[in-house]
């Protein structure tokens, strides 16, 4: 049995995808996570400059998932270019994720983080707690999706990931607009809302920033339909994210369209090893019910 | 799908829960300790994630066990300034506990520095008989000195117990005792030394780092240091992962993931 | 302590309120959620002709929350009109929930159901299941809301209350738009997504419209985001309802800025009587932090 | 928050598992009991919400307990076509049970009528020696004859057993023994009947009562009937809940919610 896929013609040993923002923020920490189990690994989200992100707190756990506003905190395009080098000598392949608040800062980004063994570079569009950034920014429409994602397909040889938020309703329309300008695959989708939490007892919301975007458990079913919906919309490959916490979820998501899962939250629930776990679930899934490989089960439930 | 492991959700500590400061004791010029009003059972070196509606969130070790858990507070800068200027009765929120904490074995040597004493108490009370040197720089910042009456003292200055480093003291007791295990917390430099005096004598060490810490959880990599997550793998780590951390005693990341000098994480203020 | 609250002129004993959809197909049904302790009651959504609603599985729960397409089924206007009179003679006041594909299917249904003791008309334009209807007829931009609510208005002299989605961007537009056009209370939020949930053994989406709006734990935080946002855009009183499964549930969301909080999946996981539960557990807490009445909590997280 | 009550989420049986059908039985010309390869915890009376991915979800009673479960499903609709064309080794969803079941207690009568003796085939294996009264129109359509050998067997035209009704059966015995409870399921009409036996010779009734179920987990109201619902509240409902319910043998409502009589309810196929 086959639990490799490719997408975009990069080779993914199983498809388990660590997500962005998730312990990315280092080359040891990415290798970390491909030591246990991972089939390819995503960067925290780059700027071109620096950015402290939010106050604390800056993530919390709630009944049905977890709530975040980390707001883009990462050293800026300079430190991560030497951060991040050889990529390519790790084993398996790495995305990075770059952000920007003008097509141009993409672009910029881009071309930084070029020559580093990366094997794409992944643009989210739908962060829903960073001002100047993602949907707070209208990052999230056909249009701005269509111009900042080919100001990025222009600046790079590397294949353009565009990753698209749950926030909205003409989900496909986005989805289109990334694959006209050229995008190589469909990271569906962000966290979503944003949510708030008020302790009632301080009388205040826990988040410093007050609202943050939601994801895992809570999240799933949205992230499903959008993985569904896109998959009706464009030919490229999906990698569907949100709420992916088991083997089964990680099938309910391939059979929605995705060609691999991208793995957030569930570092927190299950662990680290998570993308062992969660390949061995699929793989003894697949055994027990006879598929030979991924192709097999990707947007079965369309039919 | 029961083939699949069940993922259990909710964990009961996700969300700040706010408490009230029973009683605040003055434990020396710098530092206070905070007592709250709420038993929680935590391993020796978890730490709170103390959370000041409004002004932020930060991680302090747990410093007294027990009906009111204590938390005890070095005056660095704007948060802990706040929480100085707390009384009595003040509520603030409480999430965790979090981290590894220390692993318990054998016969022990405890090595605290300055504010890097307050983890080790609780674990100083759990420890069978254990040779403990508490040092600082001078007598007005010492910690936990009389909590700890059989405790070895040392100051930079001189001004109380042996003057000197705590790490001149660990060399000339192990060249007396042997022990299983030598548990460090304090000033990073400090940690080196001690570990490096550690490796020399083929001696175990357990050392309680910091970083800067956001979520707390180990999901959002801040206070990574070469791929180990202080807030989920450590605080506390063992001599083989000490051994291959490159940036132990040498860089750490700021807020915005800068990496700067150890020195220079230190002495950095924020706002 | 009062417990009591008043919203558009209409006093409800407790500020617990059974949401449309959930049990209230007949008088009776809510003559039996008054008696388990709801300080108001809301009709099942009434349209001018029968529906038989989407076929089954229509309501499902999964790890986070219900999910339902439940399509507004239900027996239409005239039999609406027969089953339900007298509603001033129960022992809290009911609202009746109408829909309608057209203004004009509004009014008409809204006028059918002004002699029949009820409070309150509430008009959902947020449903994200039916076809027709709510957001998958874009009722829930800002104009069409205006001109529905308008329409309801100009036919009946009850208060009129507008049901909103969590699903949309420019929420506080939408609720100004109810506002401006003389709805006397906002109704926050509707179901979220949709959202799908396929069963990988069959390969099909469970439910059998596929796709379905999801309540309960994992609506909360964004119905409450939604509250806070909405009670920053109108003056009209907000009943908050999304996920609200304890008293400190209902308190997180008075304190976001409801006056009230609508309760419908909180039925299944805690029981009919999670009214008089819920009431109770608010009491105690107030009782505990020395609150005498609900109006004190109302958007306090805001201060 | 702990003086707020903990909720628990996830029953764990919220979505609908796929089983197998391990074993098909031919009960009589109109009945078959399917038996699906998944032990299932449950009191007499209780139901399952089954579902054909793709045609739609029903409930049935369960019939048989053990390593197999079993249901007993007659041919009416479109659905149960779907299922008499299914062959063992075919795979169908459930989810449940669902529902209250009945209350055992004590010297007990038992009144079934076609379709209704399904739920009550677990009861009787149940109870200590009750007395039970099987009826259907005529041999052909009686079920569980066998599996209830001391079982008084009526039909409507004699072609087996006593000629006649279950109630003339029922009134009859009920001159010469008593019971402390009566259990019925079966045409609403029946049921009715039984229930007003009952009533009139003062001993306690519970009858399983149906109605169009969409969600079969109480918060949809679709199967109301007269405040009370039969999926949560019910299916199982005791004397002093059927005195008040003033729809009980008269009308139901449809799959939109119109209330017709309990006649054409029970005539209606759809689609
Ligand atoms: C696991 C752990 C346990 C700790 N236990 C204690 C303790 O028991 N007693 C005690 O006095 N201090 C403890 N600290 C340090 C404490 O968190 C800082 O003193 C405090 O955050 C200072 O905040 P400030 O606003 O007053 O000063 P700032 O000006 O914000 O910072 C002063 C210094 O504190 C550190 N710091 C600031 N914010 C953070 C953060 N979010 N995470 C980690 N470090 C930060 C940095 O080294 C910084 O240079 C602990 C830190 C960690 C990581
Ligand atoms: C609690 C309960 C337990 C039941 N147990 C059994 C059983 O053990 N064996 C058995 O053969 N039948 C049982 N039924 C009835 C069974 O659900 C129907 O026979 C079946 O739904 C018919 O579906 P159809 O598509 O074949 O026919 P249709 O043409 O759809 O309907 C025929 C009749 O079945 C009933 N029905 C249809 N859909 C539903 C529904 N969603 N909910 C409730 N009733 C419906 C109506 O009376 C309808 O007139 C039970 C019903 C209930 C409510
Ligand atoms: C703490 C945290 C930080 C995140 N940071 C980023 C980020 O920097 N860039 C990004 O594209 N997505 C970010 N995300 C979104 C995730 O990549 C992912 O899309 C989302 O969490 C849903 O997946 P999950 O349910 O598996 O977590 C972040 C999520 C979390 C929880
Ligand atoms: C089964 C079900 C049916 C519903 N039907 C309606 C409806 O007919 N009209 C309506 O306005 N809202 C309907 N809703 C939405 C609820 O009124 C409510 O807005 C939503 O469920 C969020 O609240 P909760 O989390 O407390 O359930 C329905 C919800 C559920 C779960
Ligand atoms: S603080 Fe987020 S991983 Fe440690
Ligand atoms: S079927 Fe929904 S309440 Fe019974």
């Amino acid at each position: 049995m086959a639990l490799g896929i490719e997408i975009s013609g990069i080779r993914l040993g199983n498809p388990t995808v660590l997500a962005s923002g998730i312990l990315g923020t280092s080359r040891k920490m990415l290798e970390r996570v491909i030591e246990n189990g991972a089939g390819a690994v995503t960067t925290k989200s780059i700027s071109l400059e620096r950015r402290d992100g939010h106050n604390n707190p800056t993530v919390i756990e709630f009944d049905a998932g977890l709530m975040n506003a980390v707001g883009y905190s990462n050293p800026g395009a300079i430190d991560a270019a030497s951060e991040f080098s050889d990529m390519q000598k790790l084993d398996a392949p790495a995305f990075v994720s770059i952000i920007g608040k003008e097509p141009g800062d993409f672009a910029k980004v881009a071309k930084m983080m070029e020559n580093k063994g990366f094997s794409a570079i992944e643009i989210p569009l739908s962060c829903p707690h960073t001002p100047g950034f993602g949907t707070l920014a209208g990052q999230d429409t056909p249009e701005k999706t269509y111009e900042i994602t080919k100001a990025v397909v222009k600046s790079t040889n590397l294949p353009v990931f565009v990753k698209i938020s749950p926030n909205i309703k003409n989900i496909g329309d986005v989805a289109q607009a990334a694959e006209r300008a050229g995008a190589s695959a469909i990271t569906a989708v962000n966290t979503m809302g944003p949510g708030m939490i008020i302790n009632i007892d301080a009388r205040k919301p826990v988040l410093d920033f007050k609202v943050g975007g939601v994801s895992g458990p809570a999240l799933k079913p949205v992230a499903v339909r959008c993985v569904y919906d896109v998959y009706e919309s464009v030919k490229i490959p999906i990698i569907g994210t949100g709420g992916i916490m088991s083997g089964k979820d990680a099938i309910e998501m391939i059979m929605a369209g995705a060609a691999c899962v991208g793995i957030g939250s569930a570092v927190y629930y299950r662990g680290i090893d998570v993308f062992g776990k969660i390949t061995a679930e699929i793989e003894k899934w697949m055994d027990k019910n006879g598929y030979n490989n991924i192709r097999e089960m990707i947007g079965a439930a369309h039919e | 799908m029961n083939e699949l492991e069940h993922v259990h959700m909710g964990n009961g500590h996700g969300l700040p829960e706010i408490v009230k400061i029973e009683k605040i004791v003055d434990e020396n010029r710098n530092a206070k300790t905070f007592f709250l009003d709420k038993r929680i059972g935590f391993k020796p070196g978890q730490f709170l994630m103390v959370w000041i509606p409004g002004l932020g969130e930060k991680p302090f070790s747990i410093s007294y066990a027990g009906a009111m858990t204590g938390i005890t507070v070095y005056l660095k800068g704007k948060f802990t300034r706040r929480l100085f200027e707390m009384n009595t009765g003040d509520r603030i929120g409480i999430r965790g506990p979090y981290g590894n904490g220390f692993t318990l074995k054998g016969n022990a040597c405890v090595v605290g520095g300055g504010a890097g004493i307050a983890p080790l108490a609780p674990l100083i009370e759990n420890l069978d008989d254990p040779y403990v040197i508490l040092g600082a720089k001078n007598a007005d910042e010492l910690l936990f000195d009389k909590r700890f009456p059989d405790a070895m003292i040392t100051t930079d200055d001189g001004s109380k117990g042996f003057s000197g480093f705590t790490t001149e003291l660990l060399k000339n007791i192990l060249k007396e005792r042997a022990f299983d295990v030598v548990y460090t917390c304090g000033p990073e430099i400090m940690m080196k030394k001690v570990f490096e005096i550690c490796e020399n004598a083929g001696i175990k060490c357990q050392a309680s780092l910091e970083r800067y810490m956001k979520c707390g959880i180990g999901v959002c990599g801040h206070c990574e240091i070469d791929g180990f997550r202080v807030c989920k793998d450590g605080p506390v780590f063992s001599s083989e992962q000490l051994r291959i951390m490159e940036s132990f005693g040498k860089t750490a990341k700021l807020k915005n993931g800068e990496k700067v000098s150890i020195e220079d994480y230190t002495r950095h203020r924020y706002e």
